[in-house]
């Protein structure tokens, strides 16, 4: 199920989550906030989302693996607000019976949240400067 | 005969991100000329750069959103429906 | 880097020995003990290893992930003894500075672990039977 | 002259998952007879098949290591190197 939050995402209850008999295979991703890009250094980022749209649109994405792949469970979470090094910004939990569904069904949701779900970061880089960060 | 006949809709607008920041304006209710035909998201583009001039440096690259959902430029607004314009998303 | 252990598996242990702010995604792979098999109810699992093999060939297959892809940190866990319904199994978890890398290279790891590494399971069916499983 | 000629190689070979339950030896001092060139490993396996016939419902599924590396069956085992013997792995 996907969720919004201003918090710290707690890795461990996305992987109670999605945790059950049904499933052989767990798949976790952790996007984190990452200090070098292109040799630019960076000291935090701030998130900001058009929620209730991102919501439907991570709803829609989830909706999209299970007609994929055969899995058991899928969370999805994305962290809003300032967050500074090595603190996660998205997670994404998937259990299925066997490996590659899970494989495949998380690098399909974290693909497509980056290129679909309306959330925004921008950059706060060491030099002072802020800017959006557009793909 | 038609004295009510309707010359505009208003569309209620949210920006988001870089368009916010370009506009200082988060929400704007948007007066869309009506030419005897329904509102599309290519009229409310047109009317929100002719109030945003500054949004002419995000240009094609902003997106559009009727409720939650994409919108391309044909897509129909229907009087009381809530667009967003945005520019492309930077999650993850 | 590979252990074997006797232990539960420890999935936040495994986040934390790859979390680094060198990269912006992290894998985490679980294994856990599934319920049906082709309709078949699985009580318990016991796994055995050649352990200085096993050791050595998950080191091999760590390095060869090296040589393909831009990693950060890589932890391979494999669990040995009995393991009841819902318990980890396996752990791989790989941090990178891109996901793309973190993926491929997790699905590398664990496909080539259970093709190359010593280690063999027995199911104990829930009608009482035992059976090594070979592929 | 060569009255030390040796005509077997003693070879210390440790088994597996169904191969030791098959064979109820988890580890064997294997002696392997020496035919004027290195023991490989299907001398090895020959030797073992020979002392341990029910291995056969194993068959040619038996993989080999010699220390801690896949050998296969023209692979040479220096006389004191260990061998391992066992079926298809199956972890994870």
């Amino acid at each position: 199920m996907p969720k919004l939050t201003e918090q710290p995402i707690d890795s461990q209850q996305l992987l109670c989550a999605v945790q059950t008999t049904q499933a052989g295979a767990v798949i976790l991703f952790l996007g984190t906030v990452r200090e070098f890009t292109n040799q630019r250094q960076t000291l935090a980022l701030d998130y900001e989302a058009f929620a209730p749209m991102a919501i439907a649109e991570m709803e829609r994405i989830e909706a999209e693996a299970r007609e994929k792949w055969v899995l058991a469970k899928i969370e999805t979470i994305h962290r809003l607000g300032h967050l500074t090094l090595g603190e996660i910004s998205v997670g994404v939990a998937v259990s299925a019976p066997h490996r590659d569904a899970a494989f495949a069904a998380g690098q399909y949701i974290i693909d497509e949240l980056k290129r679909r779900v309306p959330i925004w970061k921008k950059e706060n880089w060491s030099d002072g400067s802020q800017e959006w960060v557009h793909p | 005969m038609n004295s009510t006949m309707i010359h505009e809709q208003v569309v209620d607008v949210q920006l988001f991100a870089l368009a916010r920041e370009l506009t200082n304006v988060a929400r704007v209710l948007l007066e869309v000329p009506v030419e005897g035909r329904p509102v599309t998201i290519a009229d409310v583009q047109h009317a929100l750069m002719t109030r945003f001039p500054r949004l002419a440096s995000l240009g094609s690259k902003l997106l559009f959103a009727v409720g939650t959902q994409y919108a391309d430029e044909n897509t129909v607004v229907q009087p009381g429906e809530p667009v967003a314009c945005f520019p492309p998303v930077s999650g993850g």
